[in-house]
């Protein structure tokens, strides 16, 4: 199957007639989810802030989650040497740049009535903050390399080291006690937030990972594009 | 020695740029390549891969001694010399210093001092000597370890008459001693050799190489 | 359905404006990018084919 | 390959110690930046003692990037890497000697500090065998790590700061783990666990370091 | 004598903002060396907000010798000084015109962050304005110093921590009267001799600072 | 033009080493002359004295232009081209940003791209080219702004064939057009030329010159 796809030619071929079905899901479901959003009751403790969830959680799991395949491409493209693998790692870069982003803004938006502060120097949003450094240095890295092969290989080394990252994110809650909420969702004996604010929550989550396979085929085709574009380039101007 | 290096179907690409083609040549003990072509063809690149630093597109690059395939990691480290366009030296080191580490790193003694006429040099900062001054103390590791293959690069270019007679004696007693050659030149070298001339893959199999 | 976010409101609306914001400028860059390079990989295979 | 990887060590240590000032640089570069922090922030004694722990680990941090930076970066435009290469080592074992001389000409004497500048800072005097082991520690892992970033931004330009956006992140492990062993001592909780996190880090960049390295510099090599 | 100071200008701008990721990496690394602050301090807001204006400078004055560092050794090394030489410009002003151009694609994209790291440090929203002025002082001062240190490194092992060394007790006085003048703000003081001083010293470092980068260069390029 | 350049009694000196004794020549318009020697004799050291990045240990480098002497400084800024061993370029610019570059800064326009054959590399950046192309790239910059003396040093080494006759066209054409060049050379120049072959200073000058 990766094999099948590795080819950029067959690669288009494939998901081109997919991207628009793949529009209109992550269409549907943002509505959706929106619609249960503002529908589901208030939080009797946090009040109508509980909303925020419904964006912070997806953007904050997608930070990772991203963050993983990228993790996960880059190893595909070193030790198999797919030249859709590097280029699929660079085109999530900035998705999941902007989703740490969003995590982070919006947690800090949160904070602001619930703990009375923007900010905290805890281990949480620390780690995201790095995290979030490191998708720019990932980014930074590809930009500085001219030459692709190269910038595809160095970068790849970066996603991989950095893949330590991940853990120190999503422990930090327990190694260092913080103002930041524990994990609540999948714990051991089921969630431990209500039904009402779980449904809407899915949905969205549902929502932006759609949203994420539809963005990163875009950029990916646009990837393909640029390579194309370069290829040709340098074959005519050879002297 | 039964040793010999075989090139075949050797492509070699630069970025999208298709360098060489499909080439295919042999070198045995005590040959000499004189590697020609334009500016740009490829002569430094295919130097630089036979030594190891730079992964062929297409084909391969065998040694064999007395019919033994040699492991490639083996084969780069300790039977290949590669003398590029720009000398190895760190320039803040003195001359006695480069000798002696580079004697002590790949596995030899510090040797050729008088030969190359670097006596008087040996206190001196690396940054200090004049371009052909560094070309004849690049030239003295390959006098202090033995190696089969030596890879150079346009090694007359810097030097005057007289150390260019020189070091092409010192050429010539390596290949008589069962030693290989390989040089990128402009200008042909003062003895019998083997040409080879590099020329640019035409169109139609760049084109097939792109894809 | 409950857009009344009383004292919250800057909060609320902030998280999900800066949401849309940012996935919607994201959408738009990659989109224009996509269709940018579309054009000149087109534009130069044109100038090869007619050459 | 005990001869070639000593000789490697002895010339790269030398680079850094004999040469430009040597180890002098490291250690005035630590004292200028230890002067300034009263400085910038002010000479109230209560509040400088609180965080002399910590800023010890942030100069720590940053002094041993300055010096990093040219770590491979030298040998690579000189062309001597080429040279480094045909020698009977792997690449390796090339990119860990380097680090090893690096943290020997740097991390080492900068850690040998570390007590002494927390007890000038006002830190107690308990916690100085504890700083200098965690010193070690942590210059060793900043070393290695600073390492994978050097290499990484090999003949990209802007290596300098680069290489530090690349790596400052992974230093934050260490400072955290390190200035936390500062405040276990401090209040007399065991400091072991941070001090086996910090080894194990130190560890895991002793294994995973080289890898990366040699990866990298292949690439950037060629 | 403007269309070459131009070009130049224009060049050296580019290759700072265009080539490797630009302005991102500066700011990277200042976000980086901020995370990094609480992080080995402790997250105590009091103790933070208190020292958040010193802290702020002490990142503005690192960042900025971190990026100066290979001011003059890139074109130094590629050679492309001789070309510069044999233009219409003195050595002095293209030396000038190098640290603005550094100063431009570093300092001024540093200070513009400065007030936003400074209020998210805990620092009062008042001291914004305050910071971003002096801010731009301070780094145009750190620019030219820090051209003062790279020029007399040029050519030198090492030149990245010598320079470090020579440049740092220089920084020392526009980190004391900015953190000053922050302090002042926020006491209700009047700030005016501070930014006066801060003021004084850019334009003390823009007189001096052509003309001894000019004889420095002058002997290390020959 | 009445332009002449007067070397007079000029000792040169790297550290304590005097490399240049009591150096006397004169070169007019259309004049070439073509430095020789052995390696490390000095030949560099004179074309950067010349350049005006050295200071002479002794002697005086004067021009004339009508028998108005002209300034150093408008000198060294505005008449001389100066073409060191190794290739002014920045590695990480285009060839098209550094032509641009080095017209605009040095007063001039674009030009001599296609004659250098350099039509094709303008997109790459520098550091891939071969080192001929490289050589030919920093060539442009004689063509692209004129000036009356061209400090070339071993100019031929790393071209091939082709590009040697083009170059020493050009070379001829600026010497035809009143221009005047110094070259340091191993190999003679393809067309006639003035000698001036430096030898080294004896030991009683070398004496003399140490106190
Ligand atoms: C700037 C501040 C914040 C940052 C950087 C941040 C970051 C994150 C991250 C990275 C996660 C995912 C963790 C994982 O799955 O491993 C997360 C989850 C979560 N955050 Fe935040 N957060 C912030 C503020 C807040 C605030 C103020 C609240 C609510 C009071 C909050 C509530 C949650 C909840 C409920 C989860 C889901 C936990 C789970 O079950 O995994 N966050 N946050
Ligand atoms: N990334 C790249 N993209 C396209 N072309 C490249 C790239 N890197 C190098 N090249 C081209 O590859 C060739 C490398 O040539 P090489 O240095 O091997 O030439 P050479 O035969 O040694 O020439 P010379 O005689 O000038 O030394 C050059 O033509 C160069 O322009
Ligand atoms: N600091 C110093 N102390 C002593 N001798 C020095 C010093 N710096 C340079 N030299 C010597 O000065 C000479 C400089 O020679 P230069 O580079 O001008 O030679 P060249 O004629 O260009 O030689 P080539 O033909 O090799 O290019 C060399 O012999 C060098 O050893
Ligand atoms: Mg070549
Ligand atoms: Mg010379």
């Amino acid at each position: 199957m990766i094999n099948f796809l590795a080819n950029p030619e067959r690669f288009t071929r494939v998901t081109r007639p997919l991207r628009p079905w793949l529009a209109g899901v992550t269409a549907l479901l943002f509505v959706w989810g929106l619609y249960l959003c503002f529908a589901s009751p208030e939080d009797y403790q946090q009040g109508d802030t509980v909303r925020i969830m419904y964006v912070h959680v997806p953007a904050a799991w997608m930070g990772l989650t991203v963050y993983a395949a990228m993790g996960i491409a880059s190893f595909f493209g070193l030790i198999f040497r797919h030249a859709l693998a590097d280029v699929a790692a660079k085109a999530m870069a900035p998705i999941g740049a902007v989703f740490t982003g969003l995590a982070l803004l919006t947690g800090a938006l949160w904070g602001m009535p619930m703990w009375g502060t923007p900010w905290q120097w805890d281990g949480r949003m620390t780690s995201e903050l790095i995290l979030f450094l490191f998708y720019i240095g990932y980014i930074a890295l590809h930009a500085s390399i001219e030459d692709e092969v190269r910038a595809a290989k160095s970068t790849a080394i970066l996603a991989l080291v950095g893949l330590v990252n991940l853990p120190i994110v999503h422990f930090s809650v327990q190694w260092w006690n913080s103002l930041h909420q524990g994990d609540s969702i999948f714990v051991k004996g089921g969630p431990t937030v209500a039904p009402d604010m779980l449904w809407p929550l899915f949905v969205m989550v549902a929502a932006y990972h759609a949203l994420f396979a539809w963005l990163f085929l875009v950029r990916l085709d646009s990837e393909i594009l640029a390579r194309k574009y370069r290829a040709l380039r340098a074959r005519l101007s050879f002297n | 020695m039964g040793l010999n290096v075989k090139v075949e179907g050797l492509s070699l690409k630069k970025g999208y740029n298709l360098l060489i083609h499909n080439l295919n040549f042999e070198i045995k003990p005590g040959e000499v390549i004189s590697l020609t072509g334009e500016n740009g063809v490829g002569k430094t690149t295919l130097l630089r891969t036979l030594a190891g630093f730079l992964m062929p597109h297409a084909g391969t690059i065998s040694a064999h001694e007395n019919d033994v395939q040699i492991e490639p990691e083996i084969w780069h480290g300790s039977m290949t010399h590669f003398l590029g366009h720009h000398d190895a030296l760190s320039p803040s080191r003195t001359v006695a210093q480069e000798l002696k580490f580079q004697a002590d790193f790949l596995g030899g003694e510090v040797a050729g001092i008088e030969q190359l006429n670097l006596l008087g040099l040996m206190d001196l900062e690396t940054r200090y000597l004049s371009a052909g001054q560094k070309r004849r103390l690049s030239f003295a590791r390959l006098l202090m370890v033995k190696r089969p293959l030596w890879l150079l690069d346009e090694p007359m270019a810097p030097l005057d008459v007289g150390h260019r007679a020189l070091i092409a004696g010192l050429m010539q007693k390596h290949l008589s001693e069962g030693g290989m050659i390989i040089a990128a030149v402009h200008d042909p070298l003062p003895f019998e050799t083997r040409g080879l001339k590099l020329e640019r893959p035409t169109a139609k199999e760049r084109e097939a190489a792109s894809v | 359905m409950d857009l009344n976010m009383g004292k919250y409101v800057v909060f609320v609306w902030g998280c999900y404006g800066a949401t849309a914001l940012a996935l919607g400028a994201l959408i738009i860059v990659s989109l224009r990018a996509q269709a940018k390079r579309r054009k000149v990989l087109e534009a130069l295979q044109a100038a090869v084919e007619t050459k | 390959m005990i001869r070639p990887a000593l000789t490697l060590l002895k010339r790269d240590l030398g680079l850094s110690l004999t040469k430009g000032g040597g180890p002098l640089l490291a250690v005035g570069f630590y004292l200028t930046l230890m002067a300034m922090i009263p400085l910038s922030l002010g000479p109230d004694q209560a509040v400088l003692s609180r965080i002399a722990a910590g800023l010890t680990w942030l100069c720590l941090a940053l002094s041993s990037l300055l010096s990093l930076e040219r770590l491979f970066e030298r040998d690579y435009e000189d062309a001597v890497f080429d040279t480094l290469r045909l020698g009977p080592l792997p690449l390796e074992l090339i990119a860990l000697l380097k680090c090893l001389s690096q943290w020997f000409g740097t991390g080492v004497i900068l850690s040998l500090m570390t007590p002494i500048v927390m007890i000038i800072l006002g830190a107690p005097v308990s916690l100085a065998l504890m700083g200098l082991v965690s010193a070690f520690l942590g210059s060793l892992s900043f070393a290695l790590i600073g390492g994978i970033g050097a290499s990484l931004a090999l003949g990209s330009r802007k290596g300098g700061v680069l290489m530090a956006l690349l790596v400052l992140p992974f230093y934050v492990p260490p400072v955290i783990f390190g200035a936390g062993l500062m405040q276990a001592v401090q209040t007399s909780a065991s400091p072991l666990q941070a001090l086996a996190f910090l080894a194990a880090y130190a560890l895991f960049a002793l294994a995973l370091g080289p890898i990366a390295m040699g990866a990298a510099l292949r690439g950037a090599l060629s």
